[in-house]
């Protein structure tokens, strides 16, 4: 079977590419977004991993689910968090017109 | 599997719990607008109930439930009373704010009540699962709660950084999570450090894991370099909020913090200790400094907690398994910080009240004002700059003296001298309240007085003149004979330092 | 009596601190009536000090007045034990002295009183404390309380000054005296750490100075920990009795406090630092200290002549005195750092009679800052023809400051001296030298500011009231019998001086 | 004799007593002062005949190895300086000695202080501080009689300070004059530095001894446990402290200027008591200065020489009645000294003495003319003798005696003087010794003839005599003045001279060089008659000599600008100095070292907060850093 290494360099690369992406875009949706990216990075090292180790004893039946039942964890609250996230930027939206985050800057220092 | 639902009346605090937010919630559809504020009582008799219920049923509990989940012993019960009474002390000390500022505030107390629970849970989870979706529970009530002043741009754009912040953070520590799990394949706390005790064969990668989910709980903590939401959410969120924040998530954050780094990563010690301690250098000193350079008390107060939870974090640094000291010196320092800010912000939410004001500014010749009210907070104050009577001495002096019987003489040394900056700006607050140029003293001997917020129409409500005198024997309590917290605490760190 | 001394010690540390409590839930308005309450308050601390220091039993010497509650169990293992020794009870006296004579003569605090008498008895009590306390963790407790009142006592009421070159604001000088004091105190805080780091190492960990004592006598704590860990204390301690160059919030702080709290600060207040070098760092690490004394004594040495000149340029009778009771202290560290027993000696006496002697400048130039509204000597003139007693009394101080025969500052300078010629030559003879300078700045203080034809300016001034008076004349007494007859005084110090290991 | 104590405390209870009940006491208590002084002295004479009539055998006596005199020793314990009995504690004691030295200085002090009080009752009349002048007076005397008879350094040193602060508030009585508060200042200032000396000089002592006991030191230096060179520097040190007090050169400034106070102070205090302190302190400790063959004496006596010809050249010059007798005094003291240090411990004692009385008539004379008059210019007056002549007769009197005529006593314990110097130095010093000698007179001579004689100015018509009160203790003194001389030499029967009953080791009957008596007699008497020629007669005109020395003149009229040059120091020196020390501490350490790292903080805490930029996605970078640098560190330490 497939060797473990390639699913987490998998994953390690897209949660790279979803933190460039909260790093480098200005649209708080589109950070969002990204973030949704590295949750769903989480969740492929996760599943790969708990298969991996589930077969780990031949022979025997499946054992290690943990993995799996926290990614549907992981997906469930990552979807809450959208919601959420996307609530405020609609606040935001309607208070200011624009959810550019370069201009959400009215505290800093 | 057997036992996965055996004892499970253990939890009835936390049934409880969620019924009372689900009721507070429900009542709130019913109940005029003019008296929400009952809302707030029925939330603080449930949370009295509560109290009273957890102690008499938990007290001496020590088991597991849910093969080993969550943990009902005397660490959870601690912070389980810590957590319900900060709650009434915060709905005690927000009805009037809630009343003059907010809309809606019926869910303001539900969340708050939902908040409690998460943090209850966090701080009796054994398994990082459970620990992360406790945490996330908090997490978003609290990110509800900094944004709710909805019309206020201040208040979206905390809620916004909050939110952007803490979810990233929370994939950073799930990643975390994973590459333990992918490393260890598993995840309870007790099999973890039963993996670390031999720790030959695990890969690097484990410990790469540990340092992410340590980045993930240092974003609740707000430690350096992951603080940087914490001065614009505190500034941003409303008032009482902002001390919720400062008391509560830092407290269960460290809750979780305590019992993971106890239970599971003790064994590693030698591999996370330099880390911590450095962490938490860095976290007092930038905390400090930069506080040095605020004009806006809720900012202050972001900074001033950053350097708090950096000394906090130096007793995790000194955890060890040989002594309960670093853990009970955590614990006593939770307690005196959390009472002392307590009574800070209860003045401070009730100045804003009275002006409406939150730059430092504002609090000029409070003390000829408002007497009472500039004592509490000068008390405050001195009590979070390690001054003695206050509670701020006495729990100081017992963490450091646990980092010195480690033998983290050095840390010990760095904290004590980032104290003494943190002092330099709590003066800056006394100073503006009782410190006046000669003429001015004058004239208020001369009754004169030119100052606003005087005389009874402007005053303390009741609400939180009892916050604020209870808060104070506390402050005082701790500080002059803190023996008596210190058993129960003591109790605590051996429930997660069972080797002891 | 015998259960009554047990408990002595805890009720002059109990009183002031309920006193204060007490005065908080008195009217804000009845100035008088919070006046006449801390009076008693004091005078009942006064009695019970002069009551440790006459029953004290000097033939036996030692640890007496014993008494210990647990306050925190094992493992950090805290207990408030009291006991005073000779030292102590003479100092717990000096403070009992100064309380009540600075509680009277501060009738006239109009702003906001009983806050002000709030913290003085607070200060009281934290003094008294430190004085009285066995355990390392109790002492620095109380030296923290000691200190923290004095940041809004002179904020509040104090004074700030314009002189020529340079104003002075009174928030500038409280921040500045409070973090001095605080930032000395950092340094003694990890010295305490790093002696309970010491003592777990080797098995015993604990604040107690008893047993740290006994752990030093028998060796345990190797000589090199004691060579670092002492100037820690040096320098903590140091900082409060003003030891050069961290003395400079002393001057400062002075000009800008209300009289009552100079005569606390410079009289009491600074002799905590000299206390602690001596019961810190002395017995509880006494090699280090024998390792480190020729630099105290050396910077005792400066201080005394570094106090003196700079004593000299100034204009501010206030700065005057602050000076000079920075080159006085620089006696108290030269006798303490001889290490012989009629040095140290001469150094605890240094102690109380400095603090006599400059509460009573203070007292005076408190008297004549209310009536001139300035301290410049250069525009007061001749006010020995208005303010005949004040004028006496204020020679007589002067005298005592420049170590004339016959009164208080004599019997000490001369024992510092005597001690410090057996052990330090060459700065000893410095600080003679010294001495003789303090005579320039008191005649030119006396000449300029009390002698000389009356200045119109000044026909309307009167005499000290009598309550200044009364406090002044007793401690012109004082100083005069402490110098004809020191032996009472001298008794105590000496066989709790012989106990000190080193000496 | 063991009551010698009692002498001084008489005295010592006075003083507060006037302070306190001065107001209500009829004459601001004045008669306290005088009754415990006239105790004093009635209790004197008793200590006198106790002591004649003591011998080797009696309780506390003994006769010295140290001096060879009878000395009488009672002491009581004063205060422990360390636990008693522990090792290095010292115990120091209220002790008296009681011997010849002690004796004759008991005498002095008790009867000129009693004169000049009784004096003071007519000349003070109707001060406004007049209760405060007696109460500083008892004060002094107590703090006088106390040095005299103290036993140990300490002791000594204690009556020492406090004559000079007695001193300080008498100079400066009337401080409303701003030359009497500078005066004061002054005097107590540079007498101080000398004490400073002799402090040390006592504290070196104790070092090498270990105890403040006079008789400890001299046991210590005769045993040779004080080795030489300690010895002599000890010595030197303790001669500081009577350079101050006796006004020796360098010091001598001081006293000049302390003729601001009042006349009889000047007479008491800076004539016959306080300032021959410094004399009576090198004969006390004798012992240690005459050790090892005297290198210290040779000091003394280079040093009291230069001191009395420097002094008797300026009173020469000097138009200021007061200052020339000041001046006339300080070269006196010089000669005393000289004596001292040239084994001449009797004469110089004996000389003391003379000069005491002779010295305290002069300005109880000086006193009485001002008081006549208001005036102190002897260019302004003349012919006085005609309005006051009892005050005229005992000044010449006086003028008289210490100008050294013959069976005069000033004659005879000058003559000792010239002796000593004579028998122990080499010849320079005899001939200068002898050219002083011829000044004193002369000096002495003018002030006489220019006051008194001479045909009177009609300013000075109005001029009366003075009061009984000040003309009896005049006459008292003057008889003293008159014969306290014969004293000195052997009568025929069993008393012979004071040389028997005043001396060191050995003791020596009156002797007289026919030679140097003669010589001095011719210089003082032909001195008088040069000056009765000048001034009264003009018969020689000094214009010639004036012109050959003529740049000399002004130098010896400014006296040899030994003011101006310590002004110069103070202003130039000391206060800059201290100036500099002010702004040092101000500007280095107060702003510079206390505030720079306190602003410097501050200022770091406002550039660090430039880190919060308010944008989202820089706190994320900020993690994503922190997430890195975490992981990585982590990451290295867990592979090495």
């Amino acid at each position: 079977m497939v060797d473990l290494v390639y699913f987490q360099l998998l994953s390690a690369a897209l949660f790279v590419i979803g933190m460039y992406g909260v790093l480098a875009r200005r649209s708080a949706v589109l950070i969002v977004m990204s973030i949704e990216l590295m949750l769903n990075a989480v969740n492929i090292n996760l599943i790969a991993a708990a298969s991996h180790l589930g077969y780990r004893s031949v022979g025997e039946a499946f054992t290690n689910f943990d993995g799996q039942i926290i990614a549907i964890f992981v997906i469930t609250v990552a979807a809450a968090e959208l919601g959420l996230a996307l609530a405020i930027i609609l606040r935001i939206y309607r208070n200011r017109g624009s959810v550019n985050v370069d201009e959400v800057d009215l505290m800093k220092w | 599997m057997p036992g996965l639902t055996a004892n499970l009346q253990l939890l009835t605090p936390e049934f409880a719990l969620a019924g009372l937010a689900l009721l507070v919630l429900a009542v709130d559809l019913v109940v005029p607008q003019n008296r929400k504020n009952l809302l707030g009582w029925l939330s603080i008799a449930g949370l009295l109930g509560l109290i009273a219920l957890s102690l008499k049923m938990l007290w001496g509990e020590n088991e597991t439930l849910y093969g080993g989940l969550l943990a009902v012993d005397a660490f959870s019960l601690f912070f389980k009373i810590f957590f319900l009474g900060l709650g009434i002390f915060i709905i005690l000390s927000s009805m009037d704010y809630v009343e003059k500022n907010l809309t809606s505030r019926g869910e303001f107390y539900g969340l708050i009540l939902f908040s409690i629970l998460g943090m209850n849970v966090m701080a009796q989870s054994r398994e990082l699962l459970t620990a992360y979706i406790s945490l996330e529970l908090l997490s978003f009530c609290l990110y509800v709660l900094a944004a709710y002043a909805r019309n206020e741009a201040k208040s979206n754009e905390a809620g916004l950084k909050y939110i952007i912040i803490g979810a990233f953070s929370s994939a950073v520590l799930l990643y975390g999570v994973s590459m333990v799990y992918s490393t260890l394949g598993v995840t309870q706390f007790a099999s973890i450090s039963a993996a670390l005790a031999n720790p030959g064969d695990v890969s690097p990668a484990l410990w790469v894991g540990m340092a992410l989910i340590l980045v993930g709980l240092g974003f609740k903590l707000a430690a350096v370099p992951f603080h940087m939401w914490a001065p614009d959410v505190y500034e941003g969120a409303p008032f009482p909020v902002t001390a919720y924040l400062a008391i509560g998530s830092k407290a269960a954050a460290f809750a979780l913090v305590l019992r993971l780094f106890a239970e599971g990563f003790l064994p590693a010690v030698d591999q996370w200790r330099i880390v911590v301690a450095v962490m938490a250098a860095i976290t007092m000193l930038t905390g400090n400094l930069v506080a040095l350079a605020q004009h806006n008390i809720k900012r202050l107060m972001a900074y001033s907690s950053v350097g708090q939870v950096g000394i906090i974090l130096t007793g995790v640094a000194a955890l060890s398994a040989d002594s309960i000291l670093p853990a009970s010196g955590v614990m006593l320092y939770l307690v005196g910080y959390s009472l002392t800010n307590m009574l800070v912000f209860a003045g401070l939410i009730s100045f804003f009240n009275m002006t409406g004001r939150e730059d430092i500014s504002a609090f000029r010749g409070l003390a000829d004002g408002q007497p009472f009210l500039a004592a509490t907070i000068a008390i405050g104050l001195f009590s979070l700059g390690g001054m003695p009577i206050f509670a701020g001495f006495t729990v100081k002096f017992y963490l450091f003296t646990a980092l010195a019987s480690q033998g983290l003489l050095w840390l010990a040394g760095l904290a004590i001298f980032s104290s003494l900056i943190s002092l330099y700006y709590y003066l800056q607050v006394i100073r503006q309240m009782y410190i006046r140029p000669v003429e001015e003293v004058a004239e208020a001997i001369a009754g004169e007085d030119v100052y606003v917020p005087t005389g009874p129409e402007v005053s303390t409500s009741p609400l939180i003149l009892i916050v604020q005198s209870v808060t104070l024997v506390g402050v005082f309590w701790v500080g002059v004979y803190p023996a008596p917290f210190l058993t129960v605490i003591d109790a605590a760190s051996h429930a997660i330092l069972p080797g002891l | 009596m015998e259960n009554f001394d047990q408990i002595a010690l805890a009720l002059i540390i109990f009183i002031p601190l309920a006193g204060a409590i007490a005065a908080m839930f008195m009217p804000a308005d009845r100035q008088k009536d919070v006046w006449y309450f801390a009076i008693v308050v004091a005078g009942l601390c006064f009695a019970l000090s002069l009551y440790i220091f006459l029953r004290y039993d000097y033939g036996a010497g030692g640890f007496q007045f014993q008494d210990s509650y647990k306050w925190l169990p094992a493992p950090v293992d805290i207990n408030l034990s009291l006991a005073v020794d000779g030292i102590s009870a003479l100092l717990i006296l000096l403070n009992g002295i100064i309380l009540l004579g600075g509680v009277l003569i501060s009738q006239n605090i109009v702003y906001r009183p009983r806050d002000f008498f709030v913290l003085l008895l607070a200060l009281g009590a934290g003094v008294f404390g430190t004085f009285a306390v066995r355990d390392l963790f109790f002492l620095f407790f109380f030296y923290e309380l000691a200190v923290l009142p004095m940041y809004l006592l002179i904020g509040v009421w104090g004074s700030s000054t314009d002189f020529r070159t340079f104003f002075r604001a009174k928030e500038y000088a409280a921040t500045k005296l409070f973090l001095f004091l605080v930032a000395g105190s950092v340094l003694v805080w990890i010295g305490i750490l790093a002696v309970y780091m010491g003592a777990a190492e080797s098995g015993f960990p604990t604040f107690s100075m008893e047993t740290l004592g006994r752990l030093a006598e028998a060796g345990q704590l190797s000589e090199e920990f004691q060579t670092w860990v002492f100037p820690l204390f040096m320098v903590g301690f140091g900082v409060l009795a003003g030891m050069w160059p961290f003395h400079t919030w002393s001057p400062d702080g002075h000009v800008s406090a209300p009289t009552a709290v100079s005569m606390l600060h410079a009289g009491v207040l600074m002799k905590l630092g000299a206390y602690g070098i001596i019961r810190v760092g002395m017995v509880i690490v006494p090699e280090g200290a024998e390792n480190w004394m020729p630099v105290l004594i050396t910077l005792g040495t400066v201080n005394v002549l570094y106090g003196a000149v700079s004593a000299m340029s100034q204009t501010d009778l206030k700065y005057i005195i602050g000076y000079s009771s920075v080159s006085h202290m620089g006696y108290v560290l030269m006798g303490i750092a001889t290490l012989d027993r009629i040095g140290v000696g001469g150094a605890v006496l240094q102690m109380f009679s400095h603090g006599i002697m400059t509460a009573l400048m203070f007292l005076l130039v408190g008297a004549i800052y209310d009536r001139t509204h300035t301290r410049d000597i250069s525009v007061l003139k001749g006010l020995f023809s208005r303010m005949g007693v004040t004028g006496f009394f204020f020679a007589i101080a002067g005298l005592a400051s420049m170590g004339l025969p016959g009164l208080s500052g004599f019997i000490a300078e001369f024992m510092v001296f005597t001690g410090a010629f057996r052990t330090y030559l060459p700065l000893a003879v410095l600080a003679v030298i010294g001495a003789a300078l303090t005579a320039v700045y008191i005649l030119r203080l006396l000449a300029l500011t009390f002698l000389g034809e009356s200045d119109a300016r000044w026909e309307h001034l009167t005499d000290a009231s009598p309550v200044e008076k009364a406090v002044g004349g007793a401690f012109v007494l004082i100083m005069i019998f402490v110098g004809v007859w020191p032996e009472p005084l001298l008794r105590l110090i000496n066989v709790s001086v012989d106990a000190l290991p080193g000496v | 004799m063991e009551w010698a104590w009692l002498i001084p405390v008489f005295s010592f209870a006075a003083a507060p007593l006037i302070v306190v009940l001065g107001r209500v006491l009829p004459g601001s208590g004045s008669f306290l002062a005088i009754l415990a002084i006239a105790a004093g002295f009635a209790l004197f004479w008793w200590v006198f005949a106790g002591f004649l009539g003591a011998g080797a055998g009696t309780e506390n006596c003994l006769v010295s190895a140290h001096t060879g005199t009878l000395t009488c020793h009672y002491q009581m314990a004063w205060f422990h300086a360390g636990l008693a009995g522990a090792a290095g504690s010292v115990a120091l004691t209220w002790g008296i000695i009681v011997d010849p030295l002690t004796v004759a200085m008991l005498g002095l002090v008790t009867f000129v202080a009693l004169m000049v009080q009784i004096y003071s009752l007519g000349y003070m009349r109707g001060d406004s501080r007049f209760g405060w002048y007696y109460a500083v007076h008892a004060l002094f005397a107590a703090a006088m009689l106390t040095l005299v008879l103290a036993d140990n350094f300490l002791l000594l040193y204690v009556a020492w300070e406090l004559v000079g602060i007695c001193s300080y508030l008498l100079i400066g009585f009337w401080h409303e004059r701003p030359a009497a508060k500078e005066a004061a200042k002054k005097a107590f200032i540079v007498t101080r530095i000398g004490d400073v000396g002799m402090l040390i000089g006592i504290l070196l002592i104790w070092r090498e001894v270990g105890s403040f006991s006079m008789f400890d030191a001299f046991e210590a230096v005769s045993s040779g446990a004080m080795t030489e060179g300690v010895t002599t520097v000890a010595a030197l040190l303790l001669f500081l402290g009577a350079m101050g007090k006796s006004a020796q050169f360098p010091f001598h400034v001081w006293l000049p200027d302390a003729m601001e106070g009042p006349t009889p102070v000047s007479a008491l205090i800076h004539a016959a008591t306080m300032v021959v302190a410094g004399v009576f302190l090198v004969a006390r400790v004798y012992p240690i200065f005459s050790a090892y063959d005297g290198d210290a004496l040779l000091v003394v006596a280079v040093i009291g020489l230069i001191t009395a010809l420097m002094a008797s050249t300026i009173a020469l010059v000097s138009v200021d009645l007061k200052r020339i007798l000041a001046y006339s005094t300080i070269s006196h003291l010089g000669l005393m000294m000289l004596s001292l240090g040239a084994f001449g411990y009797t004469a110089a004692i004996f000389h003391l003495l003379a000069h005491g009385f002779a010295k305290a008539l002069l300005f109880l004379g000086a006193g009485s003319v001002m008081h006549g008059t208001d005036e102190l210019d002897i260019r302004k007056m003349g012919g006085l003798r005609k309005v006051m002549p009892m005050t005229a007769f005992l000044f010449s009197l006086g003028a008289l005696s210490l100008g050294g005529i013959p069976i005069l006593s000033g004659f005879w314990s000058k003559d000792e003087i010239l002796l000593a110097v004579n028998d122990h130095l080499n010849p320079a010093f005899i001939i200068l010794a002898l050219l002083t000698a011829f000044l004193s007179a002369m000096y002495m001579a003018r002030a006489m003839f220019v006051t008194f004689f001479g045909n009177l100015r009609q300013e000075m018509e109005h001029a009366h005599e003075s009061p009984a009160s000040m003309i009896g203790p005049m006459a008292l003194l003057g008889v003293l003045a008159a014969v306290f001389g014969f004293v000195g030499f052997n009568w025929p029967g069993s008393y012979q001279g004071i040389g028997s009953f005043l001396f060191f080791h050995e003791a020596e009957g009156f002797h007289f060089n026919w030679w140097l008596g003669i010589l001095s007699m011719i210089l003082a008497v032909g001195a008088f008659v040069l000056g009765y020629l000048i001034y009264i007669k003009d018969r020689v005109s000094l214009e010639g000599f004036r012109a050959r020395i003529g740049g000399l003149i002004p130098v010896v009229e400014n006296k040899y600008y030994f003011d101006e040059a310590y002004q110069w120091v103070v202003d130039r020196v000391v206060l800059v100095f201290a100036n500099f020390i002010g702004l040092f501490d101000r500007i280095v350490i107060n702003d510079l070292a206390v505030n720079g790292p306190a602003n410097s903080v501050h200022r770091l805490g406002i550039a660090m907060r430039l880190h919060v930029t308010g944008h989202v996605y820089s706190y994320a970078m900020g993690m994503v850093l922190g997430t890195i640098a975490l992981s990585i560190f982590w990451w290295f330490r867990s592979v090495s």
